[in-house]
């Protein structure tokens, strides 16, 4: 039966992947764990002077930071070589949301878009594939779809807590993101729906500009700049 | 190849070339020059994959042709003849499409195409494990199949190209790379030309076959059995393995009872009937 | 308003629509109901003794495709140029049983494989289509594989009857027929599908060869020729 | 074998229809990358100051049509007389992108609805289906829809600009387009759902030509009508 | 229309006549006169079916057309002319659809022909109680409704074939039965409709429809959750209710806080111009 | 609230309808019980030796059509003057169940079709609409279509107990239903559903003529015509 | 036969399970019955006029707790022990509505969040698994989510019934809500769908405080608190 | 912060929750691999020659249930009382497969019907429902169903290999299995659409006894019973 002989050896096979496998689950899942603390943190922005409080909670989420590249490096290591595809889809979703934190609190901090390097960086992945467990392009361009969506609702709290300027900025800001999209000739599936979205990010800007332009409340520019 | 290859950058570049004079884009936004790099990176990746479905569905189309081909092979008076021509349309589209994946996938991390080349890498083991059975009446190994896919590295004139890009591997060769459940998956699709064979084979009078085929049926079966459910796919065809083998085992049965029916001396008689009938 | 007279137009243009729709069904359903009578006439052939009213049988079904011819016709009237696709899928149950029973009613009487050119004559439509309202390849061969598997049916009873010279012939045709799918590489779903069934049909006129041939009941070439 | 040969010219057959459908999504994805980017600098009128530059964007964008033109030429002579409705599937969405694009750049030239006519010959297919590659009345109508909720944005982006003529006269073009719309009896599901979201675009432009009423902002009758 | 009725059945002997003659049905075996029978009872019921289910899709259409025609009452300066013009067609679907419907299910057991004409007997529900409500602002019941539906029994020439076929009914009227539950779904089907109908008042500038609509729909609202989940139907429709009524809450809301924004003095100004506009 | 008012009626109705609902599909398991039963013993027919016990099976069999003939007038009694259809969904099965179980018994009592009057009377329900709780001729057809099911399968076992009588005679039985359901323009969907299946019986019991024809196991006519 | 008895045994065993299921069915329809009256009642909060009424609302549903612990207990008992999972499905949603009719209740009475005890407490249930019937957490949690979206839908209707201040109370209790969710790890699918809508029910509120806001019908703080 | 505690305590819980149901599932697992190399042994005996082979194949299958019994033995210990049917999901396919090895086991050496008491203890679990961790009826039941299939198959590889006393024997433990389901009135969905299989089996069953009568090859009785 060479049949047989043939198929032990894939037996073998099966039952490493799925051992594998399930390593890897179990250390994205304790990711997700400390990326929804810093996520729940990081969105107390929107609360009640949440706004005003923003210098603070960035710092109490910057160095949680340390710890996901610590996590994200051991779950590199679990990773073959060159098999980075094989078991994406398995921290797909934690790897978007975290590049959204890092999106998240660099505008906060600066107003300004993270860069691919920068995301990278602090959650403790190589840039480029070439160099192994690396931060996919598409995680990170739907890491900011996300904040843009986050944005457009920092636009009305920020409305409700007094501050006119803001939403102005986070307008451009979108903008911008929305033109940086455009360039690009989407196919996969699950960007190119999550972009769709952000025409109604952008729109809901655009409404809130409009609400202050035609009550008067827009200031002027030099009171949108300085931040 | 190459040149095309080539020609195809050679456009793009031109298209944005003109476009950047046109719009309105804020090309001094950091922004804007992000994306622009993003844009190059997703349409290389894009591209490649486009490439690679290609490839793979004229793969897909050329192994169904072979398949369909070595089915003619039962009651043909020229077996040999056309297990050739079998193996020559697969050495063909080795050469023709399999070479140009490797290349594509030549230093890439290929899961991160498998899916484009899944279905006709699957269709092809399909073929080739067929025309094996059929020729050898066994099973090829999957080392036996990945040798077919490994191809001695290009020396012409693009090579300096490719040498520029990336690493050549040190053994000089380019593979496509079957992941064993490729294989194994390719293998339980098998088993549906091996029912149509056997069914086949007893219309034309063929009483060898349909016992060969249920053995090995009846292995392939066991194997998938003991792996069990680690993939959904390797479950689903388990099932229709099963039914397949339940067909050949009916054939069987049929040729058992039927065959219980011819008085002994005209045994003979039947089977050159048959054969030239 | 412009807007108004040209949306107007829109609206007469959208009910036109609905009604053709609604006439050509009812042109198939009137078509469908001739169809199952010619249905019930030809395969009285399996009956017992049938066999042996083989021509009568085809002598009453053969003026009813002049019927079949003039609604295909009227039928055709209704479909405008260039929809033939759009509105294909209410008659194209209809046509493969009129490509079937054509071919059934041919092969009684000659024992020969009807043309495609033939059944686009007998059921009154085109043959390319360019010209219209013609018959698809794909029906055709529906027709086909519907004759084979009747044909298996024919060569049971005929048996039955005590005619062992037909069987051999029908097993003879049904294998022609099966060599010349098998040039074919399929894609279409159901057609496929359909042709799987068609082994099944050859098996058994196989065996039913074989069953004769075992038992001295097969009769020599003269007879079996001699229709 | 006469079986034989007929069955080969059918394989024949069967293999140019497969490449003649993989022929029309290839020149149909074509297609699409020509409306991506003209899409792109359309929709750039939405951005700061992007109002004021309306004359040079759709100047950068009429002549492209010219390129679609040649290119929908190319589609209509791959598609067989007759079989308009067996590939329409495959063009149906690129279409209503290009009809759209074509009435949104008329409208920002001329203020003026696009007639079917007009888009036929803009985008290079034929007006009537009897004349072969036409364009559908349904995709006309889909670009039409499309037409009103980009408007709706500008109406609001037109405010922000200090623009408070436009929205007005934008609020008389969808209202127009609306009371069409109401003309017709709609059965086509896509067309009657995506007609359901026109009267969120209408109460949007309506709700800011009250808020410009309400504070006194909105323009006189000859100021609106000054284009 | 009896004439009509007469021939069809005339032409279906002729047909089977001429069957007769030519088929190889054996006309004397007891299983065939059966089946004739059988034939003949199924083709009636068939037909009577197919001719209802038609007069039923007549009704849809022309019930679709008045709310289409009703939906223009808001912002337009005839409406009393569009509201007679909307219940002169309901008149009509009454006189020309429902009365054949009504005569073909005298004597029927309803309930066997139901699925033929609930459609249309909905959407009709549907027009009518949308009438009411821009004519009165309310809901009409079931019994007037149904009233709308009896008729009285014709009494042309065609009389004698009816009475011979069946029993006239004492009260010489024939009726399109109602059952509760299509008028329940017909009336949940006009809170879509009220619905649309708040927000193009929103945009016609007509500040008063949303609050009632929006009051009449609560109740609704509320009368449906205290049905509960008796039938399949009802839920489907309640939480399709639901975000209708959510709809125009979120009208009212928005009517609410931009009118919060007027300066009273402007009020009657704005209203005019918008009216005007 | 003309509206609360106007609902609470139907209140009332709905939950009258439960009820009512519910009475009689506790009526209809317990006819399913019984029904059972029955089933279970006439189908002990097929059994080894089950063949040759046919009188006592059927003797066991017939009296309890009494029961069900009582319970069914129960059930009638619980259905509303003209609502027949309205509560037929839930005694439809049990019905044609009961169709077939008489259909059976009187073909194993006396090889002959029991007609549509004897089915309603064994089972205690009316034969025509206008007299209330009646036999559905759909539900009959069912039970003979059934019937047809289980012949097949009886020829099969006839054969193995040595009957070669029997599977000639099914053959025609089947044959002549096959005739008279060809009659019937199906339209409705169980019916012809299961119509379609009609033809596999006929061509199983075909197929067992044919085995003993060839075999030269078929009796001659006397030896099949005497019961 | 050994194995007749065997299977006659099942048949009762069988039976009492049917009954069993069937009268548990009865009860919790019962319960509906009383859930969706105090429904009716609760709701009648949103209506014009209603928000004022509230007190006299909550008073009326009140006492109705009584009735549903009576005959949840009485469901109670129908369940043996150590089979609630196995009949969970048929109460289920009951309990869903009961928890939120208990949460919507307090909500009223004193703007708190109900705790898990004090809605088993109310319906009449154990708190603890161990205990038996008990109140599943994930009950609880379904019926804060169902309050979140009642509690924005109050919001939309305090605005048009005048009250500005209860929606930003409104908007801070849901963001406390959110915030809790936001901890849990959810694997529960219909959960995990359910809070997904949590996030819009947030942004509703958030974007009525805005609404507020920006036309300056914000009440200050000390108004917004007196309840 | 009440709400935020009183969350973290919920999410203690969930996490020992969603704990628990992985072990159980882990252990589930592991029994299933053992259960599938039992699976592949016993049906060894469909393999040519293995029909004689059947008293070793038994031999070393037998001891098998030992660690089936042990490992059922510790993930009983897992489940909590009272939640066996929370979890039930889980394990109900290998329970299943189990009682059906136990049962093909025990035909394999006696041909007889195995009972429930002894498939409990043979794979370790109680027989009542009321000791906990137990067999489910529908679960023995399911496994009396796929023995019937897998004998269907063995009765037409028992043919193959010559030995045509067996699907004899076969047919008549497969006819009481199938009166003993008639007897059951089933409602659960899976084990019903299961038990519409046997018909098929048993059919099956009983054309192979009647393709060996019709050839003569149909064994006496004494030589049937003699196993
Ligand atoms: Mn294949
Ligand atoms: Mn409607």
């Amino acid at each position: 039966e060479g049949v047989k002989e043939i198929f032990q050896d894939f037996q073998v096979y099966l039952e490493h992947e799925q051992k594998l496998r399930e390593d890897i689950r179990q250390a994205v899942q304790n990711i997700e764990q400390n990326a929804r603390e810093m996520m729940t943190l990081l969105l107390s922005v929107h609360q009640q002077d949440g706004i005003k409080q923003t210098p603070s909670i960035c710092q109490s989420v910057s160095p949680m930071f340390h710890v996901i590249q610590e996590k994200m490096r051991s779950l590199a290591e679990l990773v073959p070589a060159n098999q980075y595809y094989r078991f994406n889809d398995i921290w797909r979703f934690v790897v978007q949301r975290l590049a959204f934190l890092a999106a998240f609190l660099t505008y906060l901090q600066s107003e300004t878009l993270i860069s691919r390097t920068t995301v990278a960086t602090m959650i403790g992945v190589e840039v480029n594939r070439e160099d192994g467990f690396h931060l996919d392009l598409d995680d990170y361009l739907q890491g900011l779809l996300q904040l843009a969506s986050e944005l457009s609702r920092l636009a009305v709290n920020a409305v409700t807590a007094g501050d006119y300027a803001r939403p102005i900025r986070i307008a451009r800001f979108v903008g911008d993101l929305d033109a940086g999209f455009r360039l690009l000739n989407l196919k996969n599936d699950s960007l190119r729906k999550r972009f769709d979205g952000l025409k109604y990010d952008l729109k809901k800007v655009e409404e809130i500009v409009y609400d202050l332009t035609i009550r008067g409340l827009k200031p002027n520019e030099t009171a949108v700049q300085s931040i | 190849m190459a040149d095309e290859k080539r020609k195809h950058h050679f456009d793009k570049r031109d298209r944005r070339g003109k476009r950047k004079s046109e719009e309105k884009v804020d090309e001094s936004s950091p922004v804007i020059a992000a994306f622009r790099g993003y844009q190059q990176e997703l349409d290389e990746r894009y591209d490649r994959y486009e490439r690679i479905i290609k490839l793979s569905r004229d793969v897909t189309i050329e192994s169904k042709r072979t398949i369909f081909l070595l089915h003619r092979v039962i009651g043909s008076e020229d077996r040999e003849g056309l297990l050739q021509q079998a193996i020559d349309k697969l050495s063909e589209i080795e050469a023709s499409k399999f070479r140009p994946i490797a290349e594509e996938l030549k230093d890439e991390d290929i899961y991160q195409f498998i899916r484009a080349y899944t279905s006709g890498l699957q269709e092809y083991i399909e073929a080739l494990t067929f025309y094996n059975f059929l020729k050898n009446c066994g099973l090829i190994k999957l080392e036996d199949v990945q040798k077919r896919l490994t191809f001695t590295a290009a020396d012409d004139s693009n090579s300096d190209e490719t040498q520029q890009k990336t690493q050549a591997p040190v053994d000089g060769h380019i593979h496509v790379v079957i992941p064993p459940i490729e294989y194994i998956l390719g293998v339980a699709d098998l088993t549906g030309e091996l029912m149509r064979l056997t069914l086949n084979s007893v219309g034309k009078g063929d009483f060898e076959t349909p016992y060969k085929v249920c053995d090995f049926m009846r292995c392939m079966h066991a194997a998938f059995v003991t792996m069990g459910s680690m993939s959904r796919d390797v479950v689903r065809k388990t099932t229709v393995l099963k039914q397949s083998l339940q067909k050949v085992e009916n054939a069987c049965y049929t040729l058992k009872v039927r065959g219980s029916e011819i008085p002994k001396h005209m045994l003979i008689n039947v089977l050159t009937c048959a054969s030239s009938g």
